[in-house]
């Protein structure tokens, strides 16, 4: 059977979407990361959406237990991890069950059928054998009994059964390899890594993968293996693959750098902010400072206190998380100290769904606390973006003095997408200056501010001549003092309204995609950024006036937004929410903003975009007709 | 304010802001001891931060000449933490009241206290919430009438120091706001603690507590009702010292001859003789104040400190390299 | 000089505004207090507003232990303690400071010169005196040393001179009586009740009041005392003086009351709540459970345990406190139990100005939780119309099983006026029907609800045959079990949502004040409603086409509200915040809604507001004219 | 769901969830052993409300019969602490972990302890965080390596029951998930107390911390390193009950003689003795199981409902008399 190899087709095709799904016990995240991995290096655009179940594990085999993975890749500029796989691979019955649905009519289902006896098909609520009743019927079913077909490639081992089962996952990636034209070796180079105390399971897992491989290649299963030719439109430069959370960490540990401050991170574990927490983790030996607290409280005091000290002060969480800080974050506020919060949004509201992703704490974020209290909020849109997100938040926090509010979500963050690298020395300078000491004859003046930016001056302590002393009380602007005082509250309300506002001056105009002035705009903030741009992009490109845009900052607004939003004759919000961003704009700006809304724990579709933009200019071409 | 020289007094660690307790409030005599022990342990009023939470005790850092940080209820120990991971040099302090401290505050509280961290706790005890006029707190006895509880509380109180024992504090300490030279004593030796160092201090509000502690601070009774802690010296009281404090069996505090009283030692691994003390009867038997616990432990700050310096010398890393981390490509201009 | 006595010239006049300030130690809230309820007594119409310095006492003769009480009496209808008083009665050289300037022109000033002294002046931060340097001269200046009368009077008593000095404020309300023609009686005999232990203490104190009531009528010092009719427009009913913490007790017991349910309130102490607290814990003879708790979590985690167990779980707060209670606020939108949250608001961000009011927690209330997590909001207005918002609060709780926001405020919670007191049998029933008890061959269904208000099903614990599981995660309409379901979530956040705007079939519509279709309307919430009210009535009666709509639900609005509001030219939101009214009700209708904002810690004058309205409306006609 | 006539079994507290614990988890053998009391003692499902916050363990009451509330993270205690006073006839358990009741938990867990609420707390001690995969809990090991520490941590854990009576707990015991009987009995015995009793169970988490007790859990191991406390009894261990284990001096806990070992007296009242066992070192001394304490002290969900009852019987006020006040005006029509 050797000369088939040699008579492989392969068809070149622009990308590729594929979805890994099994029992949380099956490996699939790992086994996408490897996928992932290998597309990087070679140099595909990409994006990833990793679906995890709640539990940590369900009973083996329900519906409740299916962990999915999926990656898109391209050789083309993509936003999105692609709306329905082209090749869907499906561990058991309930993996099927779940993710079925979504595959692309005529798509490849590559299924194990290890595991389709009665009970497992119960345990998947399935009433009749998916395999036999005809469901199927519509896509190209590729039924392997991978148990059998790993046992059989790890014969020769001395491996136990369970452990040579354990090592199925890795098989179907070598299956997906071979389809997808995919290099085995940085997965080699992984698994070897990964096992390097074990060398007998490092052994049989690249036996595994190989075996797949060449399984895929001999069966004759396939029509055809798949190539997807590097992407050419990226900008030249340095690439890698980053997670959203990854990237954000990255973007705090730069920014610390480029400000010369230390960074201490106070966090509490919540899914799925926690891995921010791990990942700072790791980088003590660039002076970074983690600190797991006793509650979410605790963390941002501790983060707090760090600035108040004179370094940089993180904490991370997730929406409940944000919501046992806001008295705190209000001690910020009132104290002018720079502080960072990061929200990375799942889906609720209470405990909700938090293994899913939802853009729902917006207004949380700009107003769930006592008085008035205005935080500045900065959004992460994309995976890689999260990096500038995080850059950004830490340098306004420091030249405005303020706590500023970071929102990512579920999605964004376990996401991946290819990361343009920059050069540290590229990266802007963050200047901060601490007040000098003092001889003791001024009484020091915690409250002086800076005229342009209203900040006022930080002074570490321990500096001689500047002890002070500050708090949550209301106080006299410049001296710092306790003051009743009615004017000087209105004073002090006002001013620190204006510093919020006056940090438009700092940031970045927002800029129009798709249709350069369109008569149809989105305008959209975070998670929901790669969907509404391939969205908009697809949309101008067949001819519409539809553009989008996506926002980096919430609070305040860009200078240049009420402006394209006067200039476009509809503005849809399309939101994981039931209409936060639109409420704002609405009320700001008295323009006629309409949410375009989904809260179901996922991620908008291109294609649902797409429609309500049609949708939109439709109802529009319609009104100018009839008026 | 003047931070160089000759060296400094009492009143160089007042500030300039009006002091807005009652008059009367024991919170003064406590700002006149620490101001004291602060000037005679020769301390520079910018190498100290106090931090508190909110109660009337917590106007404390107003009226220090030093930094001060006027936080949460209940918070100050998580932002006093920061303070000190941010800069393990500081010597920062925390002033707190029981309902601060043990109410709203009591997990961050035995927290910083299993951790170690190097604070230096204040507990301003009056056994009432004063800033907010009178309801009984933690602190105060079972059957207490105030304005929450009109028909008395059905609270069982906290001992704060048999609490902190539970959470394995280091050092833990009480003295009395009125006791002057104690009271300078006692924030002397806290200072001298690495690690957390707790010191309860009864404390009078004679506005909506008064007298809490009359049955034993009282000049004519203290000597009888009051018992001084003193490391390896026998637990003796009376105004000739002629009476002694033991245990029982069960580990009962009691009553016995001056030659039978136990010996005290603060430095025993196991908190159960503190313990014991810490829930003895205030009532029928003598209170102690003194140091109950003074052991070695090393302090949370120099022990997440020291990771960072081993991490920095096992690992060296531009932020270039950082960035790019271990797999990258590139795409040609 | 007995001869004198009949020659008391009386000028009948309408109202009377009267302030006593002083040291927090002299008593002047006790002294206001009395003053306050012969005024009740005597049938005026009345509203008061004490002041309280932040700290227990200051230290004597500073500044920021003043402490002041204002009082407004009337023959006709009032709706706010009035803006300049007609007499000060300044019992030091700080209260003189801190509240001539309040006075009105030509008013009286009574002020106490037994203390003014170099040391007085300078606590007092005063350069020179006040009293002879001709700054008080636009004023009817009368000096009386106050000290030295009152140790006259008492000098035949064995008092020490400690408490005869103690005595002071109860002389000067024995001038102020004698000036305002107020009845001794009831100071009598509130002083013989409050120091019936010390029978000396209270026989000097009733001296001191006679003494002061005498010297003012003999000495000739002042020209004429005032008389003020009892106010003939109230509807015809039994009044009591009430304030406004003590109404929304009040309210609170008779709606648990009316529907058949014991209350427990969760609470912890805090500034301007804490009589809330202090108030239920004397009803525990009508079976109110209050539970003084550890924190404000706690306190809020009882009252929902407390309605879990089929009860009535009540919890007050201040607004950093209802920043703490945030995430608890999410898990009882979540399990749909119903749940009274009280916040009496105060000057914030953070800290704030505790003892000082302000209107700027409703975005919080709104908004202050993760995720989509709607909350019905009920506001108090006035004093006694606190028990209307409670009586709603638990009414709305208990029929839509939903948690409600209560919003009161520092001015309404210590304010008072009278109250025409309903009777029991005039409030209307509240039905609360539990689940029967079941055999247990059927399920018990905690999610099925009732298909007008979708208000679940509320079964007590104990029950048999109930057994049920609830919680925070996201669960199955009906069954109530877990569900991570798509279109499940999106069903459950769209019905959250649409039980709480549902309640607007339930709720009062909106009533114009003032002009029936005015031209320019003013939309106000909470304790501005005095001010407001007072405005558009003063204005409509002179003319002008200004009317005011005064909410008392925020969220939802009332039904009728869009409607007025496009009836309106107009509209103008006066609020104690930066416009957080005006922001809901510009994106809800998309109607220019202007803010009229202060924040001071102080509330709005009515001046103020007809000034604001006056410009509105003089904007418009230009306008008008203008087009 | 069954709730009348024959006597109840195991099965009829299981609920109709599928049980989603990882296989091997030790909580499986808890719920077991739960359940197996529960129809021991001839409960109702109706009659008991199981309240829980956020974990794995947590997940508990969904697989129980009864009415059961799974809340928010660390704060069960306050939620079953309102539903004791909502109705002190139900029989109301509290589930939580190590992290949700000694972190984020642990002030609400120390203040229903000092006021005795009438609630039985099982705490699922797995020193671990297990449902945000495997963080160090206040109860892991110094050094512990974990993805927030990779490093080690350098936080003193807590000791839960040193901790508890530090708080003035009445009831405070320990047992281990895999020792059935010993658990079924100990969860008898915490349902025949009167106010809070609180139960530690080591819990194997086999995803993240397995093995965690391994040392001493173990079949072999077992009768060396584990002691049982029994009222009245000597504190005996080994194979053959031939060791013992007594207090030096310093209330240390030591190794000695059958014949010397100390009588075990779960009711002293002064917590000192539980105290040295409860902070007693778990690598080199046989690890205690059973009841550290039990004293009696009054319920506060009784104490509280008594001054309603002597309240009603002071004062009879109807809604009317009580809106009116005690003064009032007319105003004629
Ligand atoms: C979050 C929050 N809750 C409640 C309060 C109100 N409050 C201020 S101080 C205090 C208690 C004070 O008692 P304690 O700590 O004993 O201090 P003391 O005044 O007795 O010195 C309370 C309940 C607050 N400021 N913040
Ligand atoms: C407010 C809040 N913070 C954090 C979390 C995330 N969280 C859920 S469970 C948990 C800790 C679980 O540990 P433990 O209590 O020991 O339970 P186990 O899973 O080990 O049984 C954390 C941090 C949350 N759900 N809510
Ligand atoms: S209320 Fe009590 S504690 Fe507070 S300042 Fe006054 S006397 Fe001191
Ligand atoms: S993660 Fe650990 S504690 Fe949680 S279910 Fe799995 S084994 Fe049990
Ligand atoms: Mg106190
Ligand atoms: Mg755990």
């Amino acid at each position: 059977m050797t000369e088939t190899r040699t008579q492989t087709q392969f068809e070149e095709v622009d990308q590729i979407v594929v979805r890994f799904a099994g029992d949380s016990g099956d490996g699939m995240q790992l086994t996408g990361d490897q996928l992932t991995r290998t597309t990087a290096l070679m140099g595909n655009d990409l994006a990833t959406f990793p679906d995890f179940p709640a539990e940590i594990r369900a009973p083996a085999g329900t519906l409740p237990g299916v962990s999915a993975f999926q990656l898109r890749f391209s050789n083309f500029d993509i936003h999105t991890p692609g709306d329905a796989p082209d090749v869907l691979v499906a561990m058991n019955p309930a993996a099927l069950k779940v993710h079925v649905s979504s595959l692309r009519r005529d798509g490849t289902l590559i299924v194990d059928t290890t595991s389709f006896g009665p009970v497992d098909l119960k345990k998947a609520k399935y009433d009749k054998n998916p395999l036999e009743d005809g469901s199927l019927d519509g896509y190209r079913v590729i039924k392997l009994e991978l148990q059998r077909l790993t046992r059989e490639a790890l014969a020769s081992t001395t491996l136990d059964t369970r452990s040579k089962d354990r090592c199925k996952n890795i098989y179907a990636l070598g299956i997906v390899s071979w389809l997808f034209h995919r290099d085995l070796k940085p997965t080699i180079q992984f698994l070897r890594g990964k096992f390097a105390s074990k060398p007998e399971i490092a052994e049989a897992n690249v036996k595994a993968l190989e075996a797949g491989h060449l399984f895929a290649e001999v069966s004759g299963l396939f029509q055809a293996a798949y190539r997807v030719a590097p992407a050419t439109f990226m900008k030249p430069g340095t690439y890698r693959n980053v997670m959203g959370n990854q990237a954000l960490c990255l973007g705090l540990v730069a920014a610390a750098k480029k400000s010369g401050l230390r960074l201490v991170l106070g966090s509490y574990p919540i899914t799925p902010a926690s891995d921010i927490l791990h990942q700072l983790a790791t980088y003590k030996h660039h002076g970074i400072l983690t600190f797991q607290a006793e509650d979410e409280i605790a963390a941002i005091g501790a983060a707090i206190g760090a600035s108040y000290g004179g370094l940089l002060g993180v904490t991370s969480t997730s929406g409940p998380g944000l919501a046992l800080k806001s008295e705190a974050i209000g001690l910020a506020v009132m104290t002018e100290l720079p502080l960072v919060v990061i929200d990375v949004q799942r889906a609720g509201p209470s405990t909700g769904m938090p293994t899913k992703t939802e853009q729902a704490d917006l207004l949380q974020a700009m107003f769930g606390r006592n008085g008035e209290c205005p935080v500045p909020i900065v959004v992460a849109r994309t995976p890689a973006d999260s990096f500038g997100a995080a850059f950004d938040a830490v340098r306004i926090a420091l030249r405005y003095m303020t706590p500023v509010i970071l929102l990512s979500d579920g999605y964004i963050a376990n996401g991946s997408e290819p990361w343009c690298v920059p050069t540290a020395s590229s990266l802007p300078e963050i200047a901060v200056k601490f007040a000098a000491a003092g001889d003791g004859t001024a009484r020091f003046r915690p409250y002086e501010r800076d005229p342009v930016t209203l900040a006022r001056v930080w002074a570490r302590p321990g500096t001689p001549g500047c002890t002070h002393r500050i708090g949550g009380i209301e106080k006299e602007d410049g001296s710092g003092n306790i003051s009743y005082d009615a004017q000087n509250h209105q004073h002090m309300v006002d001013l620190r309204a204006e510093k919020v506002a006056r940090i438009a001056n700092d940031i970045a105009d927002a800029e129009v995609i798709g249709h350069p002035s369109p008569d149809v705009l989105f305008l959209c903030w975070g998670g929901t950024t790669g969907a509404i741009t391939a969205a908009a992009l697809r949309l101008s490109k067949a001819g519409h006036s539809i553009g989008a845009v996506c926002l980096r900052w919430v609070n305040p607004f860009p200078k240049n937004l009420e402006a394209i939003l006067r200039a476009s004759k509809r503005v849809i919000v399309p939101e994981l929410n039931l209409g936060q961003l639109a409420m704002l704009i609405r009320s700001r700006f008295l323009v006629d903003a309409q949410p375009f809304t989904k809260v179901q724990g996922q991620p908008f579709t291109s294609h649902e975009v797409e429609e309500a933009g049609l949708a939109a200019l439709a109802a529009l071409r319609g009104q100018e007709v009839s008026r | 304010m003047s931070t160089t020289g000759t060296p400094l007094t009492k009143k160089d660690f007042k500030s300039d802001q009006d002091v807005r307790w009652c008059p009367g409030c024991g919170d003064y005599s406590i700002l006149n001891a620490v101001q004291t022990a602060f000037a005679e342990l020769g301390k520079k009023p910018h190498e100290v931060a106090i931090v508190s939470g909110i109660g009337c005790s917590s106007r404390f850092p107003y009226y220090m000449e030093t930094y001060g940080f006027h936080t949460l209820h209940g918070r100050a120990p998580t932002i006093a933490t920061g303070l000190k991971l941010a800069n393990p040099d500081l010597d920062v302090w925390v002033v707190t009241g029981d309902g601060d401290a043990l109410s709203i505050g009591g997990n961050h509280l035995i927290h910083v206290l299993r951790r170690n961290v190097g604070l230096k706790i204040l507990l301003f005890n009056n056994r009432i919430y004063g800033l907010t006029k009178g309801q009984f707190s933690p602190t105060s006895e079972r059957g207490k009438k105030t304005k929450s509880t009109p028909m008395g509380s059905v609270d069982e109180p906290f001992s704060p120091i048999g609490l902190a024992l539970g959470a394995n504090a280091t050092f833990v300490a009480r003295s009395v706001d009125i006791f002057a030279q104690h009271l300078v004593a006692m924030v002397k030796r806290m200072d001298a603690h690495r690690g957390t160092s707790l010191l309860e201090i009864y404390q009078n509000c004679n506005i909506f507590n008064d007298g809490a502690y009359k049955s034993f601070t009282d000049k004519e009774l203290r000597d009888d009702r009051v018992v001084e802690l003193h490391q390896g010296k026998p637990l003796l009281f009376g105004k000739n010292l002629d009476k002694g404090l033991s245990f029982d069996a069960d580990l009962r505090p009691r009553i016995v001859e001056k030659a039978d009283a136990a010996t005290w030692d603060e430095h025993r691994a196991n908190p159960a003789y503190a313990t014991a003390l810490a829930h003895a009867d205030e009532a029928s038997l003598p209170v102690p104040i003194g140091v109950f616990r003074d052991v070695a432990r090393s302090p949370f700050e120099s022990d997440l400190r020291n990771q960072l310096a081993v991490a920095g010398e096992r690992k060296t890393e531009s932020l270039d390299e950082l960035l790019l981390g271990n797999e990258t490509w590139t795409v040609g201009s």
